[in-house]
């Protein structure tokens, strides 16, 4: 399949209470797997799935931030994320497990209007 | 610049969230429980106005509401032929719930 | 204009899974082409042959599966995301040894994939979630 | 000491990945007509590094490209894990190595 579109995958919500953060990174490695290179971005609640240190063993369940670990395997070197949500939890990017952009709202306004298709998780 | 759709109420975290997206050369269709965030007078209702977006209801997600009479003009009541009019014209979509 | 949709929403609850059938009902009405109905996470339930609805309340199942065979509409179900939810193909009762197909002939079961080529080949994809 | 059939589900994968030690990923390479050489076994160990490491079975894309950062650039090619591990090298060689079969979305 060639490149033919820019498609941004927005995902909002906290890794462990709902099953759409999971959703929203299989679909990222899906597209990256099809050589589509997707723009990931995490806002709101969707900042608590980059927390490093996730240890989900006890509860049954893949640890979320584990995975997100794998992404630049699929070369998903660009990871976007709602600064004002980061600040809200009294989080760092240094709490995060992986290396991210922080943006604010008018550059995630521009990145929206970047995209041709907006998959929101 | 996309077409926001928003299917959450006043008081939860998607409706925040869309008015820090929304932008004056954007458009909002309120859907589902999105459409009590167009009660006249409601700081809602008037943050959604003052984002400048083009603002759109769902006319049967409306109805079910109870409220058609207290929403506020500025929401243009739509059937799904006008939804899918939206989406013509804007290039993307932004589903917030 | 050729359209994708991305169905998170579940029928048994709100009314997003509805709008999404209202949606695609009308673009086709309007002229448009639905590439693919993609079905994932929670929309999946979309495909449960054996759910049954109150009389007097919409049936999304039935509604789907009559949209998709009245236009050809190719249903997609998220293969991992039904597979937990007990929407099941023969090939995929039989792999996972469970007695019963549950999964309505109208959908198919496919992978993540699917959503990305549609994502390459439409003009316009649309996402109906919630509620969440 | 040999699993019992039971102990693999109709495509032969584990169906208690904490069964897995290396007596097992014999059985299994058996089952599969692959003779485990040195350059298996370091492959079935590269993997299970990337299930602690990422609490996720690798897709082909992924698993070149962590091949390539652990063993090196001519290890690190799907030509080389196609040799191998025919047909499907990180389905194959997940189940070889004991881990969860891939997620049947990728």
């Amino acid at each position: 399949m060639t490149q033919t579109k820019k498609v941004l995958l927005l995902t909002r919500h906290a890794p462990y209470g709902g099953s759409l953060a999971r959703a929203a990174v299989d679909a990222a490695l899906a597209a990256a797997a099809f050589e589509q290179a997707p723009s990931l971005l995490f806002m709101g609640d969707a900042v608590l799935q980059l927390v490093s240190d996730q240890d989900a063993s006890a509860v049954g369940t893949r640890s979320h931030g584990r995975v997100l670990e794998s992404l630049p395997l699929y070369d998903i070197d660009q990871v976007f994320v709602d600064q004002t949500a980061l600040l809200e939890y009294g989080l760092t990017s240094h709490d995060l497990a992986i290396d991210v952009i922080l943006l604010d709202d008018p550059a995630m306004r521009q990145m929206l209007a970047d995209h041709d298709h907006i998959l929101s998780f | 610049m996309p077409l926001h759709t928003l299917n959450a109420t006043p008081n939860q975290s998607a409706f925040a969230q869309c008015l820090r997206m929304l932008g004056p050369q954007d458009a909002l269709l309120l859907l589902g429980d999105g459409v009590y965030g167009a009660i006249k007078d409601t700081e809602a209702a008037k943050a959604l106005q003052n984002s400048g977006a083009e603002l759109y209801i769902l006319e049967p997600d409306a109805r079910a509401s109870g409220l058609e009479k207290r929403l506020a003009e500025c929401f243009k009541p739509l059937d799904y032929d006008g939804f899918v009019e939206l989406s013509e014209r804007f290039p993307s979509q932004q589903a917030w719930y | 204009m050729n359209y994708a949709l991305l169905v998170l929403a579940s029928p048994a609850s709100g009314l997003s899974n509805l709008s999404a059938l209202r949606f695609a009902e009308a673009a086709l009405a309007r002229g448009h082409k639905i590439h693919r109905v993609f079905f994932l996470d929670q929309g999946t339930s979309s495909g449960l042959a054996t759910s049954v609805y109150p009389q007097g309340e919409a049936d999304p199942v039935a509604l789907w599966a009559e949209l998709g065979e009245r236009h050809n509409l190719d249903l997609v179900l998220c293969i991992s995301s039904a597979l937990k939810r007990g929407l099941l193909d023969a090939s995929e009762a039989a792999r996972y040894e469970r007695q019963a197909q549950t999964l309505h002939p109208a959908f198919s079961l496919g992978g993540l994939g699917l959503l990305v080529e549609a994502t390459a080949e439409v003009d316009r994809l649309l996402t109906f979630g919630g509620p969440s | 000491m040999l699993l019992p059939d039971t102990a693999f589900d109709p495509e032969g994968f584990l169906r208690d990945i904490n069964q897995w030690s290396p007596d097992v990923a014999e059985q299994i390479a058996a089952s599969e007509n692959i003779q485990l050489e040195a350059a298996h076994w370091e492959i079935l160990y590269l993997l299970r590094d990337y299930y602690a490491q990422f609490d996720s079975s690798p897709a082909m894309r992924a698993l070149v490209k962590y091949s390539a950062q652990k063993l090196g650039k001519d290890k690190g090619t799907s030509l080389y894990l196609l040799k191998l591990f025919p047909g499907s090298p990180a389905k194959l060689g997940s189940k070889l190595a004991g881990l969860p079969k891939p997620d049947n979305c990728l």
